[in-house]
């Protein structure tokens, strides 16, 4: 089993979230971050002051998949969250040990 | 003999001021970040207590009651002693005396809790405490007792604040100039931005003064009459105009006008015109809310160039509203608007605006000097500012042992 | 014959009343759960559809409609047949009739919302419904009659209440109590800690809250006159000495004062005050704040450790304080202050407090007895509590499929 | 001659109308997604200022400015020339001018804003602007005077309007239907939900609101008589019935009341009582209300299925309120409620049900008419629409380099 | 070391949480998320409207142990967060290669 | 390429950005979580109640590095975030297979 990181841009929630049910994938859990990196951040006028605010709001995925679907999953996510625009985010791969469903206890492929 | 409309519109406006402190406790605690957010509804709130307190005990007697040497109200008063349902002869005497003494509360209350914008997030609550209730009594009860007190020694020189321009706006200003001097800049301050928690916070909070401020402004005619309309039209003109040209600027210069502007630029405007309101027609009020909207949106630009810790503008906006907005009166004033005012520069008389550069001059300064010595002295003695971990930790967790959100 | 300063003074009493009922929504869901917000603020709001049906039928006419033996109004103006814009001869006679109907119709709205605050979290939104529709009839009505409708019992036997520390606050108080006893505790209460959610959002409504005060005590004058001016004072000063007080407890006991003890303590000051607002001078009003905030503090802290869940404090605040105010009334009262009123304890006249204590015990046992069974039958006949899960999962998805916020 | 209460209590409308503004920004904004809360703020904030500067320089005058055939007042008001503190001969004749004359500034100010709920997170702020202006003065002053201007055509063919069914509720209703279609809906609408951010803050927004309506419908008798008791009375019922009808509707349809619901009914019925709130009695006002949440929850559940983004309904309860409204007065009127009012069809006079549905036709169709081709223009020659990108990021930081929150 | 991180519903954990500390766990980090799975996410009326939302509010824990302790911690979390319906959640077992404090520069088993 | 968790005091943030940025860091992820641990968590005084909130605001870092960077990264963190008190957080290392970015596909190394 390998669990898939990717940071997405907010508003590609819903199509990568379609596209990836298009693929057979039926959970995912999400959660919102900041991002920082070659994107520049945008300013931000207060009281006639401009402040530059670099960390920019992301969207954050974990997918726990089969290793034999990452290849899929993450050519899926690509083209779902593409913008073409600098900041469209990343995917990370990692490996994981063990999956536990907590109501079952069923574990590995049977658990996701 | 009382009137019931008048008694009616004036209860109604000191419920309006009163609304004023929450919604000036909203206002700026949507402006602070999130740890502070408690702390600094709080530097608001607790104002009506301490203050009214104050205002039944002492303030109300020093700053109304049978005047000594034109300086201060004698203590005949204390314990609202001799204050009844009656009519007082000196002020408001259509109304019963009570009415008008807590519509003058509202005012004491609002004040002190204007210039906790100045070293929002980082005074401790205790000093801060001390600090507001002797301001009340050294600062503001005395300069009020001059220009509003019934023998008052500005008042009887001809200087006139129809709603506290002096006596409010520019107190709570040069208060505010002197105490962050005192307290210095909050820590990171120009390496981190402060950015403002809620704005939608400070939106509504803007919208509870503007409707607070026509009782504000509206009531200060003491009667429902022609002036308190004149006042009321003005202060909306006023309001307005400061928002429109804020926001005009910041459209000018940065290419986008904010919310946050928006709403500066009204405060700005109704600060502005409150020492004219009653005593100015609408053209005229119109040209001193953009007058007020220009000026103090390039006070609070330059603030930040200069690095000083006015971490909500009070002194920017208003301070400086206090100073133009009387200047204006000065300038704009016509007894062909109210025959019990006077006439300024334009109506041909130019020594009505040296006697308001006069009075601007003597608050000013007598305001500064007391805040200045007042604030280094509580300093000194137990000083004002949290320590290090607490101002990263916040107000909130620090001082009150309490969280603004919770999910 | 009708006065337009009396007729606009009630007016906007009567706003300044309804607008106390989205206070009282906020000031409550601002300490509930995340989960539980809207269906808090729409326990509240809903009242002002429910009770002010009721009260155009049913409710007015029972509460002020021509006596029957003392102890209820027949029902001859059903549909507010009879109740026309002529000024009523035994209610507000310088206002149109109607204008004294919609005033108290506010009162009658808020009465039940407050008693929501008690079992907050965990009732279903059907039976909530029925049961604060029978409490209003049952409870509210008939005590109403009692005390302000001519030729009510109470009132006849020289029982006072200016405002509504009976009929309102010690009648929501012993119905809360009655309630929680019914309903049981929150899953969990004990064990897990209940924060507030939203802090800011009680502090709002406490603004609110006073403001609409102002109206809810001065209206109660039923003129813009000496009465209302009396009541006004004592309102504003009741409030801010409780909050005083509260907030000093706190910082005697915890060393740390608080926001929410601010507000609560304001609120525990208002309400106390209230059945005492027009028959007190303002020294009076300010012991009446301090012994309200000082009491109310120590109710709560108490009610903490008996393990009560009366989530929100109705009892503790609002139950106790229209007991403290009404004793207090039978204390402080005086005739100097308001001839239409009394002389109490301290005007050498005990007889009146015994009066006083009376009207608690009667309508204190009344409102608990009636609440326990009517609590009681609906619990039996369709359960008032929700399952456990939907509990977990909160009000705002079990009852009304909605989320309170959305990023 | 001036009356201290009538002057007392339209100065204190002219605040409650104020106010209303805020809490349409609040109610508004809680109803967006939280990248678009402060732009949707600023659209109604700005009217303020924008409205206002029209209204004295060119608004007041077009609208009850001396009459010219019928159709429009000329500009001899221009600034307020000749607008004083003497009551005005036509208007309001038993208080200053220039406060009838800031009343219905800020009527002027909410209607434009009102209209920003149905092309709400995708409109850009400068287009927007101009739209506002131009619509405030071929749409809103033209109609205004139609039918409140002293000779105003339809006003002189015994249409009644009694706070706005028409000049507000249906131009604005109208200008939303136009708006739409020229703007077209958000993107992915239908795929995404558009769940709203705060509905907490939709709710305060709802309680400021009803609570300025008490001024927007009661001040509309401009005076403290009998005609505000009336206005006062059916705007609370009319409230009231519509917020019981709408949860009625949603708990027999979808079983479960919602806060939202609640609050869409009261607006529905507030807005729909509206123009007849002055001419009808209690139990019609009822019915009214009934009527407002049922067809009102009926058309906007239908637009769902029309796929039509009026995003926040302006045309579903704003539009066709002011339109049942209109036509329940024709039916409803009573002399006996109002004898400056009319007869409707119940007091057997069908004429004047036509003579509104006449009003009705004519002013539907104009502000229609009118707000397309300003919209259609703006949009050829600007563009109204945010480019795809700006309306992903939200109004707030595409259009105001602002976040509403930040952590 | 490992890492387990955990996906439970959001009023499990103070359970979850006395558990852990009943078997000696004394350091977890908590984070709010979004879950999407097999549970079906629940409607919501807006103005007489319905939605389905699909993204369910979640709780997930991130804890560090030693590895020996892995089956114990859990087997705990799934008592205490098991309400035997779906949705209750997963856990996952991730490697860990290195855990320093960040005070005191402690590094592996020292460091938690 | 490696994984760099670490959980730092919220208002270290800007420091250990600013920190990172000197040693070549151009990019992170940051969220909010609540940490549990030896720090003891403060008391909230709720109307004359008292209540132990032992769950503390903490900010995550994760950040994807080369693995030769790690010790540099994870000692500049250290050093930046250290304020000698309890609770100054942890840093955890995971292993990770591949790191790919959305926009362009690159890989590995390119991708960071
Ligand atoms: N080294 C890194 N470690 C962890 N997250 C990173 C790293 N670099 C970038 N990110 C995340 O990826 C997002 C997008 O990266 P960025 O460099 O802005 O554009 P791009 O995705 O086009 O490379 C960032 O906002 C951040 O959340
Ligand atoms: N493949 C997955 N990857 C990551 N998280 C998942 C995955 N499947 C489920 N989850 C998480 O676990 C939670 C519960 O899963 P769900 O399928 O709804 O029920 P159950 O736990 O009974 O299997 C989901 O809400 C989601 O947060
Ligand atoms: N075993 C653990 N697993 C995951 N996170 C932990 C663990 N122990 C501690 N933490 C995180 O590290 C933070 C700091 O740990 P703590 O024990 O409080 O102080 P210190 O960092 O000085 O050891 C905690 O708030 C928590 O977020």
């Amino acid at each position: 089993m390998k669990k898939i990181e990717a940071i997405i841009k907010p508003f590609k929630l819903d199509d990568v979230k379609e596209a990836l049910n298009g693929i057979g994938i039926k959970g995912m859990t999400v959660s919102d971050v900041k991002g920082y990196g070659r994107q520049k951040g945008h300013k931000e006028i207060y009281r006639g002051a401009e402040y530059e605010v670099d960390f920019i709001p992301k969207t954050k995925l974990e997918i726990i998949v089969d290793a034999a679907q990452v290849d899929q999953v993450v050519d899926t996510i690509r083209e779902a969250a593409n913008t073409d625009k600098i900041g469209d985010g990343k995917i990370f791969v990692l490996p994981i040990e063990e999956v536990i469903r907590v109501r079952t206890g069923e574990k590995g492929r049977e658990a996701i | 003999m009382i009137n019931t409309g008048d008694t009616a519109f004036i209860l109604a406006a000191a419920g309006l001021v009163l609304l004023m402190t929450p919604g000036l406790a909203l206002f700026y605690a949507g402006m602070v970040r999130s740890k502070n957010v408690l702390g600094t509804i709080l530097q608001s709130f607790i104002m009506i207590a301490l203050i009214s307190m104050e205002w039944v005990y002492l303030g109300y007697s020093m700053s109304f009651g049978p005047d000594v040497g034109g300086v201060i109200g004698d203590l005949s008063w204390f314990a609202l002693n001799g204050v009844t349902t009656e009519p007082s002869p000196d002020y408001a005497t259509t109304i019963p005396h009570t009415v008008f003494m807590i519509y003058q509360c509202m005012f004491a209350v609002i004040t002190p809790a204007l210039i906790t914008g100045a070293f929002a997030e980082r005074v401790r609550f205790g000093p801060f405490v001390l600090f507001s209730l002797a301001w009340a009594v050294l600062v503001y009860n005395p300069v009020c007792h001059w220009i509003w007190g019934a023998g008052g020694w500005l008042g009887s020189r001809g200087v006139l604040d129809f709603a506290g321009g002096l006596v409010v706006h520019l107190t709570c200003g040069a208060g505010a100039l002197a105490a962050v001097m005192v307290v210095g800049p909050r820590k990171n301050f120009g390496r981190a931005n402060f950015m403002p928690h809620n704005l939608p916070m400070t939106l509504l909070g803007t919208g509870l003064l503007w409707f607070g401020w026509f009782g504000f402004n509206g009531g200060s005619a003491l009667a429902a009459n022609e002036i308190a309309a004149v006042a009321f039209v003005s202060t909306h003109l006023g309001g307005m105009a400061g928002m429109a040209m804020w926001t005009l600027m910041e459209w000018l210069r940065d290419d986008k006008p904010t919310t946050l502007g928006a709403a500066s630029g009204a405060i700005a405007g109704l600060a502005t015109i409150t020492p004219a309101a009653g005593f100015v027609g609408p053209n005229s009020a119109i040209i001193i809310g953009l007058l007020a909207g220009l000026c103090c949106y390039f006070a609070v630009s330059f603030k930040n160039r200069l690095g000083f810790d006015d971490s909500l503008d009070v002194v920017g906006i208003h301070g400086l509203g206090g100073v133009i907005g009387t200047v204006c009166l000065g300038v704009f004033a016509s007894k062909a608007v109210n025959p019990g005012g006077a006439d300024g520069l334009l109506a041909g008389n130019p020594d009505f605006l040296v006697t308001q550069l006069f009075g601007i001059m003597v608050v000013g300064l007598y305001a500064f000097i007391v805040s200045w010595i007042l604030c280094k002295v509580i300093d000194m003695a137990i000083g004002m500012r949290l320590d290090t971990d607490s101002e990263m930790v916040g107000l909130d967790q620090a001082e009150h042992s309490e969280t603004a959100y919770n999910t």
